[in-house]
Formats: structure tokens, C-alpha cells, sequence
């Protein structure tokens, strides 16, 4: 991941108005409103069913059948939940995969270095563990420097640790390039320590919006953040242990 | 099926193979042979390999078919024959060509079906002009894929038989030369061994339908195209005309006839048509020429 | 079954997507009717302006009288049933065998080992050109052309089966193994389901083989059949029956086609919903 | 390619298993032998011992010597390379318009509509039947061989590419939409791959079609090939050249086997993890 | 999910010795030793790529690759790190899967109806979101009332209250049926709140056996928990915040 001086981006990154999406009679979108300006990053949540998914395929601009307006930028990278690798390339192909430019064997391997997979780049994507092949779709999409990252659950299946160091990579990385990202997560402290906004998804709107002005390095230990999780964790209904 | 005919009881009915344009068709026609099953064949080497494999007792076929299947050991009799039938097998041409006579063809590309009849005829007429097989381009096609052919021009000529050769006569095709003086082009009437064996009576029987059914239609013509126009499926007229020079009379198997269809083979051995040496006049059975007299 | 997988040109930006549309379905359906109804229309239009000679290529609307013709006294229908009992019966056997046969060599290791090898081999001979040994092993009548038919059949039911199975993802069969599946339980809801598109296709292409056996079996020794019925055409230049012939086999295509769709509609539902995520 | 679905009994309970086995990869090759030498040797028996009839199916080893015959003064050989030439030709021609077609058909939705369904009323045209048409459109030459060989292979492969192109998972398009790959790299690197595994069973069937409507089309005016070779044959009921000329095909076959196995081993590797896990 | 008297099962309910795994000449199986008592549950812990998934296949005796010895009951339910459901079966009869007895239907309903599926059961498992597909996957192993339950982070695509749900799930089957479980999880408070015992594995071994004594309804507040949270978070290479 060569450095790119940071641009100034002026106006969002994303917008949508309005957004619906409906499986036969099942509503699941009823009309979604959102903004993500540039560099900046969303968290969003809701529960299991409620439609974080099918959103992030409308925005990505792989879903025909939604109603809304939206607009997206020219340079945009998915992580989707499955991690969707091609199973006929090895892992270091997956990253490189309609990549252009000079370097690409480097970026690549820097890239898969990042996500600590250096030696794994020519397994393939059924020799990967669960949390390997994970990796490796976050690494696809960083390589590609966009401007905007669509994130869905990137880091579910990892533990702790390696959890921990995505974040700080996630977190190094969009300082360096300044790139917006829309993340959705489950994990409601990772919300807080990687967004500067958090949005609601419930009933088919957003339902919440929570701005997390934490300061640039936040800690699960700052009163502030225990009471923003406390507030996010009411709002999903998690019950005060 | 392919059981022999002995183990197939005797009150069995007689299996027959024919073809389309073969004196058999009257008989199957007017049905008036009893106790029999009828098997249409293509062409004269299809129904001899019905006879190798036991499928028919007996089956009727033109002079080369004989010969090929004595050739490929194929355990048959000759059991009777036909008067000869020159105009029926002829060499056509474009009537806009400028053939005027065989000689004129060579060089020139000529379509037959192997095998047959017409393979002899066409020994005959490489013979009759002092020509090898060499002088001509000889195209092997049978009826069905010859006429295409021979209509698009993709043959200068085209040797064939009756009824196709009926079928073919239309005001733009000529006829180059027919078999008069060169082969005797007759039918030949085949018999399976095991029925020869065991079944003498109920073959003698069925070569007396034949017999009498083929000098009915001689003697009734019209009566006789009326009867097979549709079973063949062409229009009367070309029946009538194909009939007219097609059908004649049976005759029984001498020793002549043997050593006719021996020359042919000789013949044959000789061009390396087929893998030789054959022994076809040893084929020739008489046993049955009381029926054809 | 209609998505395609690269339809459309990608719109990386998307300003602004249409509305809901109506269901294209009834339009795609009339749409699909474009290209064969062109294509008759410019062959009549090239008979009728004498660019096609009758003897090359006969109207369709000639073809259309002689088929009328045939039909209206009966012909047509009782040599149409002969050959439709015929393919039916061949398919049965052979698919039957190919079932059995491929679904061993696909499941079993053993039966790898000793079925596929000689299938491989046979796999390549002509069927058709066994037919004068078929002659000597199973006679003349019937039994030749429902064997013809079958021979044609087994091979593509058989490799795609056996593909079908080898395709399974292995984490399903064991996840049914977990579920406490027994054999016979996982080659019902596992191995069946599975295999069923690549059998469908294997059916698809086993019908077409199952038509060309019979029109080369239909000429041994057959009175009936619409092999016969253009065998016989042709010996006597019907250009307009052969073509009927040939135009009765479109006709069957088109028929079993949609058969196999529906029926593949029926049974593969699951798979339209893999497709809309 | 070896793992079968399901191959052994389960264990749900598994007291012990088998310490690390030796690669059974040689052993299993050589298994794979075991029924056609079986075959091979029980019809030589039954040849030997009078059960099978010299003209009904000739012993292995007449046929060999036969063979052997043929193939000393050299005519085995020339028939065999028309006869592949041929079929090279054909199937190139075939299998080169059934890519670009099942291609177009498979991808996009317009070519669906309009290609799929004149060739799904083709498929069921038996092209053997159209022997007497075709030689009224390309004549009596070579190209009639080659036409027939190129309508025979055509129809695997279309069908096979198609069902291929359609069965590729939706959200590996999607994935590689997100990659920016427009529809050419997509058709490179998620199409072409995905679809591969179904292009070798239609390739394998193409093959086995090519050779049967070679069979038919080399009785059609030849002087040469496998074809010719058996009809001749045939004409002279040597059944020894006839089971002969089988043979030759039969060993065609096993050899195309062999390299596409080979082609698949080698760029279908990745299945093999795929079966590992 | 009917209720069954409670069995006395006297002995381990899965015990491995030695079991290796190697794919080609990488070792991720080292010989690993393992028990399983009756009525247990045992949390494993380890980094993404130390072979969990692979232990597990292991044991649930499909892996025919692999050296050493162990036993396993006759009932034995898995639940895979990806959802493994056959997709030309609705949810309800993927959970139905080789089911028998009487009421296969009821039971079925009632299973779905816990993991808060009732409404899901005619959805092709392509129309479930990642964790409803999940669940559905839960629901298909609790229904068949195994004495082990093999778990591959079962919980990793669900919200914060799903979550929540889903163990309060497991722990009140645990306590009606008494099954053994082993838990493969990247969440250290889920271990400790579920398990009687936490392996952690490392290099190909288990390299660490924490036993957890919280009683019976452990709380993240409780300073025990803090601590013993600590030592594996420790254990696991994550640095105090
Ligand atoms: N193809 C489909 N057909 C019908 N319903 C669908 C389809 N795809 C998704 N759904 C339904 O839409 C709803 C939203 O699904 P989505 O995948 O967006 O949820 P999600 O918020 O991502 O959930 P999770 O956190 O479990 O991944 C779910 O109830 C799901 O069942
Ligand atoms: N078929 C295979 N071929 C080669 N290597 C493999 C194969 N399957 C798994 N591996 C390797 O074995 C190691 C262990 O994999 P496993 O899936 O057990 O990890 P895990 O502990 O479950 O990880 P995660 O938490 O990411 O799911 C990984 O490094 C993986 O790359
Ligand atoms: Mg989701
Ligand atoms: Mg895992």
C-alpha cells in the first residue's frame, strides 16, 4: 500500500435518500437516508435480519431492484460477510484481482503482509481458515486505495488479537490515505473505537444516529466511551448485566 | 430376432427379406404368401447381413450382393433366379451434357452404390470401352444420397437401378447407356441353409406363391402397378414405367447361372474389389428349380 | 435460470436506478419467439422469391401442406408413435443403466475403479457403427433400435451424473454425515439434489442423441418411424418430407425443451433465490 | 478429482483411525486397469472355448493380429490420420462457433433470447438425417465429413458452456464487479474458470459425438478413414477389421480420456483443496 | 425441544489422544490431548490459523487424514464455522435433517422458535441473512439432543443481543439435558460465561487449561471474571488497553 497524498475531498462520499428494498411482501428497506463524508467513518448496527447487508448491496450498486436515489463514488471497495475469494486463484491472485498499475506484486504481497498473511499468498482459498480467508477479502479491497470502504463484518471471525490489529491497521491506514468507511459490525466497542458516527438500523430505517467524539486515540477504559456503550447496547435492547 | 431357423419350431412363419422394388414387394402386396414376416432392406449387402445373422430365411437381391456376401463367408444358397432385366439398370446423364457416349466420361466423376448390381455394370462398361476403374472418378453413394448429387451436378454421371432410375427420368436427364449386351442383371433369390434343411416344403411353398404372384402381375400389368404404386409409394406412372422393363420372369438356377455369377466374381477378385478367391457357382442349389419351371 | 451472469454492462457509478419495473417475464417469453419465427419467415421469403430452389430447401409452407397432408390421414401420427415409443423405451433403459452405473462410479471408490475405465473406452465407440455386430447380437426387429437408442442415450446421462456427484461441495455431504445421514439418507437429500441440474442437462442432451440413434436405427429393417418415414422421402428425392421429417424433431426439441425447464423450474426453485442475493 | 461424495460407510463413532496411509495414488492407478484386462480376457476365453462364434465377435487376439496386419503395410495409418483430421477439423469448427454461441447465450440476456432457442429446436435435429440436405449445400467432399463432425461436437458443448456460465455463482460476479474488473476481465477471471469444469464434459462429449457422425459420414463417398475402413469391412463381413476399427476408437477414446484428465488435473487444481477441506 | 431425564453418564463423554493433522509439511496438529466429561462444556480459544476448525473435524470423525486416537459418543451434533445448510432445502427441513422420531414437525417449529426463527422456517437458506443462516444452522444441532455438541464459533455473525440470546439458549439446554459441548469461540467473555474449562491452542498443542469456577451465573462484573478475562486476554498476546 504505497502512500497517496490525501486529497481534498469536498462534499460526502456517499449519499443516499430514500433508499427502499423489498423481497416479495417483505419489507426490509422502507427508506434509508444517509451521508458519509469523506474520511470519515460509520459504523452501522442492528440486529441479525435487520437489513445491514441488503443496504450495503444497494449502495455498492449491485442491486437492481432497489428504489432511492444514491450516488457513489468512482472508487469504491467491498468487504462482503462471506468472504466471496475465487476459488480458482490462489490467495495472492484474489488480491490482485483487476488491480492496474505499476507494483501490483508488491502492493499485494505488502497488502497480504498487512493482514499478516505474508506466506499464505499462494494457498488457496479453500487451504484458509475461516479467519485467513476473511483477511484476505479486507486485504482485496485495501490494495485498491478507494475512497470509500464498504465493510461488512470484516473482522467477525477473527480473535482477539488479530481483531485488535486489523482495527489499528484499519485505523493507520485511513489516516495515510484518508478514505471514508462504512462499517458494519456487530461488536458495538469496535464501533466506538473506529467511527466517528454510529447509525441505527431498525424497522427498516435509520433509527439512530450517534456521533462518537472520543478524541483521536479511544479507550474502552474512558468514562465517555462506557457510557456511549452503555447508551448504543439500551438502544439494541442488551439488558444492564 | 437372430435365433436359427430350426430352433424356431416348425410352424414358424418364414421370414423374408425384401426390397423395395424387388419382385418380392407383389407378393407382400397382394399378401398372398401365408405364414410369413417381411423385412424391407435398403439395399442388396443390408439384407445379406440379415442373412449372416440369421434374421431371414430367405431374401432376394441383385448379381454383385451374391458375390460380396460369398466373399464375406456368409453361409447362403442360391435358389433361383430371374430372367434377365438389361433395361433395368442405366447410366444417367444431364440431357444439357455433352456425353454422347460412356467413352465420353472419362475422366469424368461417376456415382454408384456399391456393391450392386450397377458395380457390375460398371465393370462391364469399363470393359466394353477398354477402360480400368482408373479412368474414371468413382464416387460411392447409395440411391438415397446418389440422386441429390447427381441433380446439384456434383456428378457427371450416375449409375442406377430401378425404380431410382424411373424416379430420375425427367426431361433434363438423359440415358447415357443401359446394362442390353453387357450384364444380364438378374434377381436372385437367397436362401438361409438351415431353412434349406429343415424347412424344404414351406420354402418350396413360398417360391410357388412367388412364382405364380409374378406371373399374374405379368399378365395383368395394370392391375399390377395399381397394386404397388402405393405400397412403394411412387406415382403410377413411374411404376407403370419401371415395371414395364423391371419384371420378368423367374427362372430356375443352372449350372449357367452359376457360372454367370462366377465370372462376375472372378471379375471382381480380379479388380481387387473384393478379397478373393470366391467360390460362388458351389453356392448355386437347384433343389428348389421345380417351382420356377 | 435467467439471471445471466454478466448481463449487463457494471455501473460503478450508479446516479440514480430506475424504479421498480414491471415483471419482464411475459415480454422475455414473447422475446424468445423472435429469432425461430425470423428465421422461418426469411426462409419462406427466400423460397418464395426463387432464391431457394424447391429442391434444396421447400417452403415452409409447402413443408406445412405435406405435413397436413401426412397428419390428416394418419400417417404422420402412427409413425410419430413408433419412433416416441421407441425413444422411450431406449431412453428408459439406457438412462436406467447410466443411473445406476454413473451414480456407482460417482459415489463409489470401487466402483471408479472397475466402471469408469471401461465406460471411458466405450464411451468413444460409434454406436452406430456397431450396428452390424448389434444385427448379429440382437436381431433385426425392435430390439435393435431400442438398443441404438439406448447406447446413445447412457453416455451423456452417465457423464453428467458422474460429474454432478464429483461436483457436490464435500462440506455439505459432511455436514449430512454430522446430521447422522446414513448412505442412503445422504444420496437422497445431498447427493439427488446435488447432481439434479447436471442430470437435467445429461437429459437434455441425452433426448438429442436418443432421436439421432433412431433415425440411423430406423433405417435397419423398419417400416415405421419418422427415421423411416425420411429414409423413404429420400430414396425418392421428397425433399418436402425430409424436411417435414427434420422439422417434426425441431418441434420434439422445442416440446422437451420446455418439459425440462419446467420441470427443472419445479424441482429447482432454491437456486432462483441463490441467484437474487 | 478422486474424493467420491460418498465413499465409505460413516463412523460415527471412530475408535481409532488408521495411522497416515501410503499415497494410494499408483495402487489406485493400476486398480483402474483391473476390469478392461478383465473384459479383455474374458472374451478371449470365451472366443477360445468355442462359447462365442468367430463371425459373431472374433477373439482379442485375432483382432490383434489383424490389426497388426494392417497396421505393418501401413493402411491402419492412413485411415487413422484422415480420419483424425477430420475430426480435428470438425470439432475446431463446432466447438469454435458452440463457444462463441453458448458464450453469447450464456451471458447475455439478449443472446439468450435469441440464440437459445433455434439452437434448442436444432439440438433435436438428428444431423445424420440431414445427410441427403447437406449434400445438396456443401456437396459430397471432405467438407461433407467435416460438417457433420462440426454439427455432432457443436451441441455438448454449447449446452455444457451454457449450463456453465449459468450455474457460476452470482456473488463471485458480484465480487469482482466490486474489483472494478469490467465485463471482459470478469468473463476472464470469473466466467471462463467457473465455467471450465462443465467446458471438459462438454469437450469429452463432443469428442465421442465427433466420431459418431464421422462413422456415418465416412460411409458417405470416402476412400479413407477409420470409417471407410469398417464399412468396407462390413461389406465383407470381417468382423475381425469391423471389432477392429471399434477397438481403434475405443483406444481414441482412453487416449483423449487420458489428456483431458491430464488438462484438468492441471488447471483445475484448485478443486483439489476444495475437496481437501 | 422435549424435555429427556437427565442420564448419568459416568466417564469422559470425549476423550483424543495425540491427534495430528499435517496439510503436506505443515504441521497444525501437534498432538493435541483432550477430555470432554459428561455434562461439560469446554471453551477453546486460539489465533485465527491454529487449526480449531481442524481439531474439531477431527473429532467429529471426518477427517480420515489424521493421527491418533479418540472416542466419540454416538450422538455428536456440529455446528460448522460456516452454516453448511443445503441450500435446496428450506430452513425447515435443513433443520429437519435426518431427524426421526415422533413429532419431527413440532420439534422442528420449536427449535426455529428459539433461536428466533419461527417466522424463517419456508426461506431458502439463500434468502437468510448471514445470522439467520447461522442460527438456522444452531437450531439444526440443538434440535437432535446430541450428548456433544461440537460448536465452531456459532455466535460470530450475530448482534450484541442475538448474542445474548443465543447463550442464555445454550446454557438453559446445557442445564435441561445435560450435553457436553466444546466450544470453539474468539470472544474470551462468551468463553468465560459459558465454559467450565478454557483450552487454548498453540503451536499444535493445547498449550494452556484454565478452569473457570464462577458459579452458576457468572457476571462480567464480577472481579474474578475480570481477572481471569485478563490472563487469557494475556494468554492471547492482546496488550491491556
Ligand atoms: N433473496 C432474499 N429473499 C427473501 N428475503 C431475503 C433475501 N435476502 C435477504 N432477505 C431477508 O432480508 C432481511 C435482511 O437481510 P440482510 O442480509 O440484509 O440482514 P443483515 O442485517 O445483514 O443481517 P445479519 O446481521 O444476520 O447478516 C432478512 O430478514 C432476510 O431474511
Ligand atoms: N486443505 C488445507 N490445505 C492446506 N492447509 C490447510 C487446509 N485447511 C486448513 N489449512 C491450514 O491449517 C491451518 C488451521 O486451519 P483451521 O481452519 O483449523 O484454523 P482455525 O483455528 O479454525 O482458524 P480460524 O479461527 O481463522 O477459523 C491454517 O493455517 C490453514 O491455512
Ligand atoms: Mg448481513
Ligand atoms: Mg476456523
Amino acid at each position: 500500500m504505497a502512500t497517496r497524498p490525501a486529497r481534498d475531498l469536498i462534499g460526502p462520499v456517499l449519499t443516499a435518500r430514500a433508499v427502499t428494498r423489498s423481497f416479495g411482501p417483505t419489507v426490509v428497506l422502507a427508506g434509508v437516508d444517509l451521508t458519509v463524508a469523506a474520511g470519515e467513518t460509520v459504523a452501522l448496527l442492528g440486529g441479525s435480519g435487520s437489513g445491514k447487508s441488503t443496504l450495503l448491496r444497494v449502495l455498492a450498486g449491485l442491486d437492481d431492484a432497489a428504489g432511492g436515489h444514491w450516488t457513489l463514488p468512482g472508487a469504491a471497495a467491498v468487504v462482503f460477510q462471506e468472504h466471496r475469494l475465487l476459488p480458482w486463484k490462489r490467495a495472492a491472485d484474489n488480491v490482485a484481482l483487476g488491480l492496474a498499475g505499476p507494483d501490483v506484486g508488491g502492493r499485494v504481497a505488502r497488502a497480504l503482509a498487512e493482514v499478516g498473511l505474508a506466506d499464505r499468498g499462494r494457498a488457496w482459498p479453500a487451504e484458509l481458515s475461516g479467519g485467513q480467508a476473511q483477511r484476505v477479502a479486507v486485504a482485496r479491497a485495501l490494495v485498491r486505495e478507494p475512497d470509500l470502504l464498504l465493510l461488512d463484518e470484516p473482522f467477525g471471525a477473527l480473535d482477539a488479537l488479530t481483531r485488535l490489529r486489523m482495527q489499528g491497521l484499519l485505523r493507520r491506514l485511513r489516516a495515510q490515505h484518508g478514505f471514508a468507511a462504512l462499517l458494519v459490525t456487530h461488536d458495538v466497542e469496535e464501533a466506538l473505537l473506529l467511527a466517528d458516527r454510529v447509525l441505527l438500523l431498525d424497522g427498516g430505517v435509520i433509527a439512530e444516529e450517534i456521533p462518537v467524539r472520543l478524541g483521536p486515540a479511544p479507550s474502552p477504559d474512558d468514562p465517555a466511551f462506557g457510557a456511549l456503550r452503555r447508551r448504543l447496547l439500551d438502544r439494541l435492547g442488551v439488558p444492564a448485566a | 430376432g437372430g435365433e436359427p431357423a430350426d430352433a424356431r419350431g416348425d410352424d414358424a412363419p418364414l421370414r423374408i427379406g425384401y426390397q423395395r422394388f424387388g419382385g418380392l414387394s407383389l407378393v407382400k402386396a397382394r399378401g398372398a404368401a401365408k405364414n410369413v414376416t417381411w423385412s424391407l432392406f435398403e439395399s442388396g449387402p443390408a439384407l445379406t447381413e440379415a442373412l449372416k445373422a440369421g434374421s431371414i430365411d430367405i431374401g432376394q437381391t441383385g448379381e454383385a450382393p451374391p458375390v460380396f456376401a460369398a466373399a464375406g463367408k456368409i453361409p447362403f444358397s442360391v435358389v433361383g433366379t430371374s430372367e434377365p432385366i438389361p433395361q433395368g439398370e442405366a447410366v444417367l446423364v444431364k440431357a444439357d451434357s455433352p456425353y454422347r457416349s460412356f467413352a465420353d466420361l472419362r475422366g469424368k466423376t461417376v456415382a454408384l452404390n456399391k456393391g450392386s448390381n450397377v458395380h457390375w455394370l460398371l465393370v462391364k462398361l469399363l470393359e466394353a470401352n477398354k477402360m480400368t476403374l482408373a479412368d474414371v472418378n468413382v464416387k460411392y453413394l447409395k440411391p438415397a444420397e446418389g440422386r441429390p448429387a447427381f441433380d446439384n451436378g456434383q456428378v457427371d454421371a450416375w449409375i442406377i437401378w430401378d425404380p431410382y432410375f424411373a424416379l430420375a427420368e425427367r426431361p433434363d436427364v438423359r440415358v447415357l447407356a443401359d446394362a442390353t449386351g453387357l450384364a444380364g442383371n438378374r434377381e436372385y433369390v437367397l436362401a438361409a441353409p438351415d431353412a434349406v434343411k429343415n424347412r424344404t416344403d414351406d420354402v418350396r411353398a413360398f417360391l410357388d406363391t412367388y412364382r405364380q404372384t409374378t406371373d399374374w402381375g405379368i399378365a395383368h400389368p395394370d392391375e399390377r402397378a395399381a397394386v404397388l404404386a402405393p405400397e412403394l409409394k411412387i406415382p403410377l406412372d413411374v411404376t407403370t414405367r419401371a415395371l414395364a422393363r423391371s419384371a420378368k420372369p423367374l427362372a430356375p438356377v443352372t449350372p449357367e447361372i452359376g457360372a454367370e455369377l462366377q465370372a462376375i466374381a472372378d471379375s471382381f477378385v480380379g479388380l481387387k474389389l473384393v478379397p478373393g478367391p470366391v467360390d460362388i457357382a458351389g453356392r448355386v442349389d437347384g433343389r428348389f428349380n421345380e417351382a420356377f419351371r | 435460470m435467467t439471471g445471466p451472469a454478466l448481463a449487463e454492462a457494471p455501473a460503478p457509478v450508479v446516479p440514480s436506478p430506475a424504479p421498480r419495473r414491471p415483471r419482464a417475464g411475459t415480454a422475455r417469453r414473447w422475446r424468445r419467439l423472435v429469432s425461430p419465427v425470423a428465421l422461418v419467415l426469411a426462409w419462406e421469403a427466400a423460397a418464395r422469391v426463387g432464391l431457394l430452389s424447391a429442391e434444396k430447401l421447400p417452403a415452409p409452407s409447402t413443408v406445412l401442406a405435406t405435413g397436413w397432408r401426412l397428419a390428416a390421414d394418419g400417417t404422420l401420427g402412427v409413425h410419430l408413435l413408433d419412433s416416441l415409443t421407441r425413444a422411450a423405451l431406449g431412453l428408459l433403459i439406457g438412462g436406467g443403466l447410466a443411473l445406476v452405473l454413473g451414480a456407482a462410479a460417482g459415489l463409489l471408490r470401487l466402483g471408479d475403479d472397475l466402471v469408469d475405465p471401461p465406460v471411458q473406452a466405450a464411451r468413444m465407440l460409434p454406436h452406430l457403427g456397431l450396428v452390424p455386430l448389434l444385427i448379429i447380437w440382437v436381431g433385426i426387429g425392435e430390439s435393435l433400435k431400442v438398443t441404438l437408442v439406448a447406447l446413445g442415450a447412457f453416455f451423456p446421462i452417465y457423464f453428467n451424473l458422474y460429474a454432478g456427484i464429483r461436483d457436490i461441495d464435500e462440506r455439505l455431504v459432511e455436514a449430512a454425515r454430522t446430521c447422522g445421514l446414513g448412505p442412503a439418507a445422504r444420496l437422497r437429500h445431498v447427493v439427488l439434489p446435488g447432481a439434479l441440474p447436471a442430470l437435467f442437462l445429461g437429459l437434455r442432451l441425452a433426448i438429442g442423441a436418443a432421436w439421432l440413434s433412431l433415425v440411423v436405427g430406423e433405417q435397419v429393417n423398419a417400416q415405421t418411424g419418422v427415421g423411416f418415414l425420411m429414409m423413404e422421402a429420400r430414396e425418392f428425392s421428397q425433399t418436402d418430407v425430409v424436411v417435414l421429417g427434420l422439422l417434426v424433431y425441431a418441434l420434439l426439441g422445442l416440446a422437451s425443451d420446455l418439459l425440462i425447464r419446467f420441470a427443472e423450474r419445479r424441482t429447482l426453485t432454491w437456486r432462483r433465490g441463490l441467484r437474487a442475493t
